[in-house]
């Protein structure tokens, strides 16, 4: 066997951009003195406003990799591949995971946990998304979706001196082990009844086949596989850990949990369907529909009786997930086109919202109940204005953001003849809009009771503002999202 | 005719008085009064360019005019299309009528976030034109849809005691209507390629699709009409809403419906038109007698006169649905009339509600003693409302009548006895608020009308007596189109036939 | 019956795994049991893939399976971890202890 | 016939130590049933020709992880009688969904043959002149390069993660500073003082 | 332009009043209120009394110079074939009414310069008086059924306001909403009867209708479910807003109810004028009710019906004003029975020589309840001819007019001798079923006419005083400015009959009506009435006699009659004092029904049904849903485990199931 030759590290540049950057920053922040603890949150501080430079950075090399103009670029033997697909999604989480990094500066020091490997840890955990997103291989599916994991098990109990920070960092622990086992099951039966690993070779080993129904023990192993992902993506019956972590864990964690990780995963969810398994749609399409069903009915009734906002918003999510499952199902490039949009516009909404969340203080204490809103519009007018933006979008009212990730969505699964499916997603985002709108009651037509502390911090304002407009602003000129969405899905099914 | 992109102008220029208000900083009052003057100058401006609409409009095509098509999501083959044609352009009118009126009655009425009132008026008409010139689905059903956004606001923050119930009726009622109708629009896309309406208007759809898709637009239009049995939002919505919301509540959302109906239901599925009429024509029958029972029964004034929009929207539904010319313009008639009627009474029962903050008919009585010049303007506007000839409210009525005689002589009876009991209880609701013996301590102080309030009035005044006297400057305006929609239709139907025979 | 072929393995990985999860969610006391059960899924996990491996003669399975092995640890490393600072708050690792949050 | 008896007897016994590990009472016999279990899967590795998994199972598993359970378990200081009650509690439900499972999986693996279009794609085969070791760091060190960093990676995050949610800095406890000692000179350690004779300290 | 001031003068008349009701002190400057008072008054009797000068000229301009013609003015509604313009029609039929209706309201207009003397709100008045006189005369001149429907509701409107002129009286209000609602009803027929028209020709203009209506004479129309003669259809629908607006039976209950109104209201709109536009509608569309025998026998029937039951109850009322409406009521059954038999010259005679002495009735009783402090009950009032002579005097001449009294050989009588005559002689001429029900019932009513006016006269003026000293002490006579109008008004009374026998109904008659009253050869009732058998010439006039008589027996010679019949038959009595009980009947049948249909509707059938199921049922159901969805996350690791296990279970089974399976 010849001794490896070089490899071709330019697709992963962007990856091992910021490996080395988080091992750099990990350094800096071990050797860095800090003798008090005002000394050591200014250098967490520092630390995140670095770490946020480098996602940027690697926003850049991402795109100029990704534009190089190839369709697909594979490294490591095969076992990592870029393609305008993986860099729509790896923008989509820099970005997600950048802007979160911004708001939670401010949080993590008036809570006492602002230390230096919070954005060293997010690095990672973004580094395992974007394998994740360019995994084409199981074995790479495993280690990036690990590396993600393992670094959200950990933020996930970052606040180590509370009992709801621990605890949600338990339940997302055991769950998500049971979740990765099941995943690796489904993996090794895969291997078993294929004999490979790779996307490539499995994809082109089912291409011929049409109509032959493969063997029960690879389809078992796809549901094994699904299962583990769909626990990524927080989709019903998969979701039990959601509500239970988003509240418990700390609230720009919950942020970055609710933005970055569902959108790896989503992208892992079609890569690995779409992609290798692309040609058995017909076997695994009535799964997700059955997920994304009961993901969007769940969403919308569970949301209603929850009167913690962040518990709120887990629901939330897994109601947007199971929209965005509709686009997985449909399974053709108009589907993923939807899903991308959906997701791109997903995410502003969800930061946007967090950071409201995120500036909500009284008496310096963080608060998350609902009823702490109550009056916002009247204490902080433009605050208010931005969460009803979100609450609105989200809900899917035109002319906002959220309705057009919607429209791209039903648009798939109309042209797919997914009636049932585009119906009972209508009606339960009516459900949904039900619970959106009350927090715009509380914050628009409750009186104020007790006011929020002002003033709000000038990084939450300006994400605020940044992506407030953007939801409020995109059906202007929606080409640039439409356009790269339509490319990358094209991509995605021509190679 | 002319490239300006007048239509746009209209559409977006209060979004940017819009902007320029929430830019207003400084002291609360002056704040107030600021977005105030804003509001109005606005909205007056605007009105006064949509004039250029109606001065240049040619009433000899029916094609759309004012067109403009740009770009917008071309993956989607989704542009920004506006135009207007005979039906559209005058609502667009009465939008942009209707909202400097309703600035200028909420000028002292609203005294509580003023600024974020008047945004959201602003909006509104941004959303309500938008909603009358756009000539593409995607494009419709965001303003169709946008427009719940500054109304559930309007309802809920500056609306009566169970605002919360009301405003929430409202959305979902609304909303949940309108997303089946997306879909269909989503189904129709991808049967025509195209979002385009007036090539969706010559696209013939499949007649197994149609009645699928008529009744997801039903589902939406049956509900901002509103038909029975999906007018519950409406009596909450009005009572609770400020009375501007309810004006323009009335006065312009409640087109919607009969709009859509006429520029997506029946032009596009004359197949399945035909097979629903019936249904139509049961509920609007319903409805009008229901409903006017109904509002014989009411305590409160806001009340009786959103159940008596109900009865006359039946009207307008009886008449889309009749397809005949008299039918259909009597109509758009019906609806141009009553957006000017209701927004009118509601705003009657907004200058005692101002003065004396119930709209318990109990609490009032004998207001002529006090309030002569309000008594002749509510007198009025009651005669409008109950159909006598020589006001707006008889010409619609009355076509309306004489079509659906032609397509059924049964509806046309049952219908027309809404024109005796819409005469009942306005003239019961009159009676009870304006005559009597002037007995109630509260009443003794009351006065009469402002100038400011004069001045509200006065265009609308002037519009029922003129839409009563002259209608011609109005049916002019849509005959065209009426008769090129009514035209197509049968074409349609013929084709259709042609194609089953050919099948069989 | 002596042959031993790679149903054998595949029957016994299969076992296990049901064992594993049976460990999840019958247990009710103890969380350090639940890690020992996610601990034995990924045993089983192993057994599939070093038998396909040999199966197939193939040594992507053993590779993958060493991967499986290093981030096993990990995973128990950081268990362990949270469980410990979990304990430190609550004062137990009683399984239906855990349950501040829920609704 | 030794390999087939040698199977059965490591099969049974991992089965049966999976059981107890569930179902011990006490947490620390759980986890030396957990080590019995690595042991006699590690055994079943050897079987199967992957001697050098085999090796790692044992040391990893029951040299390092198994014993981090153990002193976890020791460290955290439970009451183990409480403990263990209840256990039934879900039984019948858990059971007949398990067993669903169970009996689902057996049937399609249990009935396994290889479907006809596997087999031909092996990336990696097993080469005959090497030992399984060798093979292994061939292909570790050379194909999956990148998986091997990405391993590297996961440890790391690891081992950020154990100590920036266990380590805690206790601010009475008294450490040895390397480089302090180092730094320190006779002249911040040793003061020369002048004793006038005679007179005394 | 001469047409056009006549219809508009009294708008504009109107419109002068109403700005001024605005403009006008308060009631407690009485020297400055009553300038603006006075100036109303002018400001709308100039142009009135303009207009009836107008309209005189214009009477003879057309029927004499025969210059009848059409002024379009422009368009009104135009919807596909549907084409309605405002127009001025005149013809004969228009010129007869415009002299009615100008002279009748020009004469009320000053009358009420006195009667509503103490009023606080007299420019109100004089415009709403002059506003009705501009939509009857728009109803007159309508060339289209869409215009004489404007004015048709126009004049209701007025009527409305009108009635419920004194706004503080709930029981004006009360007769105002149902005289506008019942008249409603009416025209929902009327309405109907238009579109039917318009089905059938494609018009609504009446030269066009007309012209076409002998084509269509044979027509069939598919309507409410089964197909009828078409012309019939239309005329049942017309005459049921005929029977509306002319109080017929069945729609009469608000007349009576309408005397709530000021008195001169009641003499130009309920006596002279607006109820008369029915008799004018189905004259006006003789080219259409000639076609259709089966419509004309229904007119004929429902007029003499009409006829004798208002007659009946007209014998048992005390209030001086609704003798005089049930009167009224009447003779409009009179004027339709004659119409019926196709003598629609006749009944349009008997409609102007009744305008004039009818309201001069009603004129002269106005002033009697002026000389009574407003006191309108018969039974309040006796032996005060002494004291108002005059009044007392024009009394007789309108109700000996009324009773249709004269000297047969002679041919000389007041003018509803002539009139009243003819009808009834054409009614007999008609030789038809009900020709013969309409002549027997109204020569009966005829006497019951004559009986109830001798009633009403020698109750009011003879006998013993029955109001109280303080009354009677006051009784004056009524100042000149109401005197005057009486005097003209019974110059009508006593010469119009006489005056315009020849070319209403005699031989002139052909050249007179021109062609705007059609009657076909096959209806030659008139032609024939002028020679029928002498008794039936005779028969009014002697039951005319006899019924005075009789009235002055029961109230005069022998006052303790009338209440002993009344006790005798006490059933009858009260049958009859109760009006049939027909407002009994309609509260029972429509009233209360609707008020609790509507109150249930909205109770249960918004509230607990469409609610209660739909959006608050939808919502609760959601919220049930939500919290058991919420008791689902119970918190607990292993129950989350257990639904992932049950997750994949599910899916796999699922999976084996539909695929493998």
């Amino acid at each position: 066997m010849p001794l490896a030759e070089v490899p071709n590290l330019v697709p992963a540049l962007p990856e091992i951009f910021l490996a080395c950057a988080a091992m750099v920053l990990l350094m800096f922040g071990v050797f860095q003195k800090s003798p008090n603890a005002a000394e050591e949150a200014n250098t967490a501080r520092n630390i995140g406003l670095v770490a946020v430079t480098m996602l940027v950075l690697a926003v850049l090399l991402v795109a100029m990799v990704g534009g190089t103009g190839e369709a697909s670029l594979y490294a490591f033997g095969g076992l990592f591949v870029v393609d305008p697909f993986a860099s729509f999604f790896k923008v989509l989480v820099l970005i997600g995971s950048g802007l979160t990094l911004v708001v939670s500066g401010d949080y993590l020091k008036r809570q006492g946990i602002a230390r230096f490997e919070y954005p060293v840890l997010v690095l990672f955990a973004v580094i395992g998304m974007m394998m994740m997103i360019s995994a084409n291989d199981l074995i790479s599916l495993y280690l990036g979706l690990e590396i993600q994991s393992l670094s959200l098990y950990i933020i996930a109990a970052f606040q180590r001196e509370t009992l709801r920070s621990t605890e949600a960092g338990l339940k997302y622990f055991v769950l998500g082990s049971v979740a990765s086992g099941m995943l690796l099951y489904g993996s090794s039966m895969v291997y078993g009844f294929t004999g490979t690993t790779s996307f490539s070779v499995l994809a082109e080993m089912f291409a011929g086949q049409g109509g032959h129904t493969p063997s029960v023990g690879l389809i078992f192993g796809l549901v094994f596989i699904v299962a583990g992902l769909a626990f990524k993506v927080s989709a019903v019956p998969f979701h039990m850990w959601t509500p239970d972590v988003y509240e418990g864990a700390p609230t720009p964690v919950t942020a970055f949990f609710a933005v970055a990780p569902k959108i790896a995963g989503l992208a892992l969810f079609i890569r690995v369907l779409t992609g290798p398994f692309g040609d058995l749609v017909a076997q695994w399409q009535q799964i997700v529909v059955l997920l994304s069903i009961a993901s969007m009915v769940l969403g919308a009734f569970a949301a209603i009786a929850q009167n913690d906002i962040k518990r709120l918003m887990a629901y939330s999510s897994i109601g947007h997930v199971g929209y965005a499952l509709i686009g997985l199902a449909v399974g053709d490039a108009a589907g993923v086109r939807g899903v991308m949009v959906y997701m791109s516009i997903y995410l502003f909404m969800n930061v946007g919202a967090f950071a409201c969340i995120l500036a909500m203080r009284r008496g310096d204490e963080m608060v998350t109940q609902i009823s702490d809103l109550a009056g916002l519009s009247k204490t902080h007018p433009l605050l208010a204005l931005g969460l009803a933006v979100f609450m609105f979008s989200m809900a899917g009212i035109p002319p906002l953001a959220g309705f057009f990730g919607k429209l791209w969505i039903f648009l798939a699964a109309i042209d797919a003849q997914l009636y049932t499916l585009a119906i009972i997603g209508v009606l339960s985002s009516v459900v949904a809009a039900f619970y959106y709108l009350r927090i715009v009651k509380v914050m628009y037509f409750d009186d104020v009771e007790e006011s929020l502390d002002q003033p709000v911090g000038r990084e939450i304002s300006l994400v605020v503002l940044g992506t407030g407009l953007i939801i409020l602003l995109f059906f202007v000129y929606p080409a640039p999202v439409i356009n790269g969405a339509q490319a990358a899905a094209a991509a995605l099914f021509a190679g | 005719m002319t490239h300006f992109p007048i239509l746009s102008l209209i559409t977006f220029l209060p979004l940017v008085g819009a902007l320029f208000i929430m830019a207003v900083r400084g002291d609360a009052t002056v704040v107030a009064q600021n977005a105030r003057s804003v509001a109005l100058w606005t909205s007056g401006v605007n009105f006064l360019l949509s004039l250029v609409l109606w001065f240049n409009f040619d009433t000899a095509t029916a094609a759309f005019q004012f067109e403009e098509k740009a770009e917008w999501m071309p993956v989607f083959n989704v542009t920004y299309h506006m135009g207007v044609d005979g039906i559209s352009m005058l609502f667009v009118l009465l939008t942009t009528l209707l909202t400097p009126v309703c600035v200028l009655a909420s000028w002292d009425s609203i005294k509580d976030r003023v600024k974020e009132y008047m945004i959201a008026f602003l909006v509104m008409e941004t959303m309500m034109v938008g909603m009358f010139c756009a000539l593409d689905m995607v494009l419709f059903y965001i303003f169709f849809e946008g427009v719940l956004l500054p109304m559930f606001l309007i309802i809920g923050v500056w609306g009566g005691p169970r605002r919360v119930y009301s405003a929430f009726k409202f959305f979902l009622y609304t909303l949940a209507g309108s997303v089946l109708m997306l879909l269909a629009m989503l189904a129709m896309y991808f049967d025509a390629g195209t979002t385009d309406v007036p090539a969706l208007m010559k696209h013939a759809f499949p007649v197994a699709m149609q009645p699928w898709l008529w009744l997801a637009f039903f589902a939406s239009f049956a509900v901002k009409v509103p038909m029975w049995p999906v007018h519950t939002w409406l009596p909450d919505a009005h009572v609770e809403a400020p009375t501007a919301g309810s004006v323009i509540l009335a006065g312009v959302l409640l087109k919607f419906g009969g709009y859509g109906f006429l520029r997506f239901s029946l032009p596009m599925f004359p197949e399945a038109t035909v097979m629903f009429t019936p249904l139509i024509y049961t509920l609007s029958i319903v409805a009008v007698i229901y409903t006017s029972l109904v509002a014989l029964a009411q305590e409160d004034m806001k009340k009786l006169i959103a159940y008596s929009s109900v009865a006359h929207m039946g009207f307008v539904t009886v008449g889309a649905f009749t397809l005949t010319v008299q039918g259909i313009e009597g109509a758009i008639y019906q609806m141009l009339s009553h957006g000017v009627v209701s927004a009118a009474l509601f705003l009657v029962v907004g200058v005692v509600y101002d003065r004396m903050h119930s709209r318990e008919i109990a609490a009032y009585g004998g207001l002529v003693h006090r309030m002569p010049a309000y008594s002749l303007i509510f007198m009025l506007f009651m005669l409008a409302s109950v159909g006598l000839p020589g006001t707006g409210g008889f010409v619609g009525e009355f076509l309306v009548l004489v079509g659906a005689f032609q397509a059924n002589s049964w509806v046309a009876l049952f219908t027309a006895t809404g024109v005796i009991l819409g005469a009942v209880y306005m003239l019961f609701l009159y009676r009870r608020v304006i005559f009597g013996k002037l007995t109630k301590e509260s009443l003794m102080k009351i006065a009469d009308m402002s100038p400011r309030e004069m001045a509200v009035f006065a265009p609308l005044v002037v519009l029922v007596l003129w839409m009563g006297v002259y209608p011609s400057s109005f049916l002019d305006v849509m005959h065209v189109s009426v008769a090129d929609l009514l035209k197509n239709f049968e074409a349609a139907r013929a084709a259709a036939e042609t194609l089953a025979v050919a099948a069989n | 019956m002596l042959e031993i072929g790679l149903s054998h393995y595949l029957t016994v990985a299969a076992i296990l795994f049901t064992l594993g999860i049976f460990g999840i969610f019958l247990n009710r006391k103890n969380v350090i049991v639940i890690l020992m059960s996610v601990e034995l899924m990924l045993l089983a996990v192993n057994i599939n893939l070093v038998a396909f491996s040999m199966e197939l003669h193939d040594l992507v399975g053993q590779v993958f399976t060493m991967f499986v092995l290093t981030v096993a640890a990990a995973e128990a490393s950081i268990g362990l971890a949270i469980l410990v600072v979990y304990f430190r708050n609550r004062g137990s690792i009683a399984v239906e202890d855990i349950n501040v949050m829920k609704g | 016939m030794i390999q087939g008896l040698a199977f059965y007897l490591f099969a049974c016994i991992t089965i049966a130590s999976a059981v107890m590990v569930i179902s011990a009472r006490n947490p620390v016999h759980s986890v030396l049933f957990l080590i019995l279990a690595f042991f006699n899967s590690a055994g079943l590795f050897v079987l199967m020709g992957a001697e050098f998994l085999a090796m790692i199972l044992v040391v990893v598993y029951v040299g390092a992880v198994a014993v981090l359970f153990l002193f976890v378990v020791m460290m955290l200081d439970i009451n183990f009688v409480e403990l263990r009650q209840g256990f039934l509690q879900y039984m019948p439900i858990g059971a007949l969904v398990g067993l669903i499972l169970l009996v689902e999986l057996i049937a399609v693996l249990g009935g396994h043959h290889l479907a006809a279009e596997t087999g031909v794609h092996a990336a990696a085969p097993v080469p005959e002149q090497m030992t399984n070791t060798q093979a292994l760091g061939e292909l570790i060190y050379t194909h999956y390069l990148y998986l091997f960093q990405a391993a590297g990676v996961v440890l790391l995050v690891a081992m950020i993660g154990a100590i920036v949610l266990t380590h805690r800095k206790r601010p009475g406890v008294r450490k040895q500073r390397i480089s302090d000692q180092v730094r320190r000179g006779p002249e911040d350690s040793i003061e020369v003082r002048k004793i006038e004779p005679g007179r005394g300290i | 332009m001469l047409y056009f001031a006549a219809v508009f003068l009294p708008l504009l008349g109107s419109a002068a009043a109403g700005v001024l009701t605005f403009l006008a002190p308060p009631v407690e400057e009485k020297e400055r209120r009553h300038r603006y008072d006075t100036a109303a008054q002018w400001l709308t009797s100039g142009p009135l009394l303009l207009s009836t000068v107008l309209a005189w000229i214009i009477f003879f301009d057309v029927t004499m110079g025969g210059n009848a013609r059409t002024v379009d003015l422009f368009t009104w509604i135009d919807s596909g074939a549907l084409e309605v313009s405002w127009a001025l029609r005149v013809d004969s039929l228009t010129a007869v009414m415009m002299i009615v209706v100008t002279t009748v309201s020009a004469m009320v207009h000053v009358y009420s310069h006195g009667y509503m003397h103490h009023d606080r709100s007299i420019p109100r008045f004089q415009s709403y008086l002059s506003l009705f006189t501009f939509f009857m005369l728009m109803l007159v001149t309508a060339d289209n059924l869409i215009q004489l429907f404007f004015g048709w509701e126009g004049v209701g409107l007025a009527s409305y306001l009108l009635i419920g002129f004194w706004y503080d009286k709930p029981s004006a209000n009360a007769a105002a909403i149902k005289a506008f609602v019942v008249n409603r009803v009416g025209d929902f027929g009327f309405a109907l009867g238009i579109f039917t028209v318009f089905v059938m020709f494609q018009s609504v203009s009446f030269d066009t209708i007309f012209a076409a209506a002998p084509d269509k004479a044979d027509a069939t129309i598919q309507v409410f479910g089964g197909e009828f003669h078409a012309l019939t259809v239309a005329c049942l629908l017309l005459f049921v807003g005929a029977m509306g607006k002319s109080a017929q039976l069945g729609l009469h209950t608000w007349l009576p109810d309408a005397m709530e109104g000021p008195t001169p209201v009641s003499a130009l709109i309920h006596a002279a004028t607006m109820v008369t536009a029915g008799i004018f509608m189905v004259a006006r569309l003789s080219p259409l009710f000639e076609f259709s025998d089966t419509a004309l026998a229904v007119v004929t029937i429902v007029g003499a019906s009409t006829a004798i039951f208002a007659a009946t109850v007209g014998c048992v009322q005390n209030d001086i004003k609704r003798v005089i409406a049930y009167s009224t009521c009447s003779q409009l059954g009179y004027m339709f029975f004659a119409c019926g038999v196709s003598a629609y010259s006749a009944g349009i005679f008997h409609l102007m020589t009744h305008g004039f002495f009818k309201a001069l009735l009603f004129l002269g009783a106005g002033s009697v309840i002026h000389a009574m402090s407003d006191e309108q009950d018969m039974r309040r009032m006796g032996g005060i001819w002494k004291s108002i002579p005059v009044t007392y005097a024009l009394m007789w001449i309108g109700s000996i007019a009324l009773m249709g009294l004269g000297i047969p050989g002679l041919n000389l009588g007041f003018a509803g001798f002539y009139s009243k005559d003819v009808i009834l002689e054409a009614a007999y001429a008609a030789h038809s079923g009900v020709g013969a029900y309409a002549f027997w019932l109204g020569v009966l009513a005829a006497f019951l006419t004559a009986f109830y006016s001798g009633r009403l006269i020698f109750m009011t003026f003879h006998g013993q005083p029955r109001a109280d000293e303080k009354v009677m002490a006051h009784v004056h006579e009524s100042p000149m400015i109401m005197i005057a109008p009486l005097l003209v008004l019974a110059a009508g009374a006593v010469a119009a009959g006489f005056l315009g026998y020849a070319y209403f109904v005699g031989h002139d008659t052909v050249a007179f009506w021109g062609n705007s009253i059609l009657v076909l050869d096959k209806h030659p009732a008139l032609e024939h009435a002028h020679h029928v058998p002498t008794w039936v010439k005779l028969a009014p006039i002697v039951v005319g006699f006899g019924g005075l008589i009789l009235s002055f027996v029961f109230y005069v010679a022998v006052p303790s009659i009338p209440g002993a019949l009344a006790n005798f038959f006490q059933g009858t009595y009260r049958f009859l004092l109760n009006k049939w009980y027909f407002d009994e009947l309609y509260d029972a049948l429509f009233v209360r029904p609707a008020f609790v249909l509507g109150r249930g509707f909205w109770k249960a059938g918004d509230g607990a049904l469409i609610d209660g199921v739909g959006p608050d049922g939808i919502a609760a159901a959601t919220r049930g849903i939500a919290r058991r969805a919420g008791r689902l996350q119970s918190g607990f690791v292993y129950h989350y485990a257990f639904a992932m296990l049950i997750g994949v279970v599910v899916l796999i089974t699922w999976y084996l199931l539909s695929h493998a399976g």
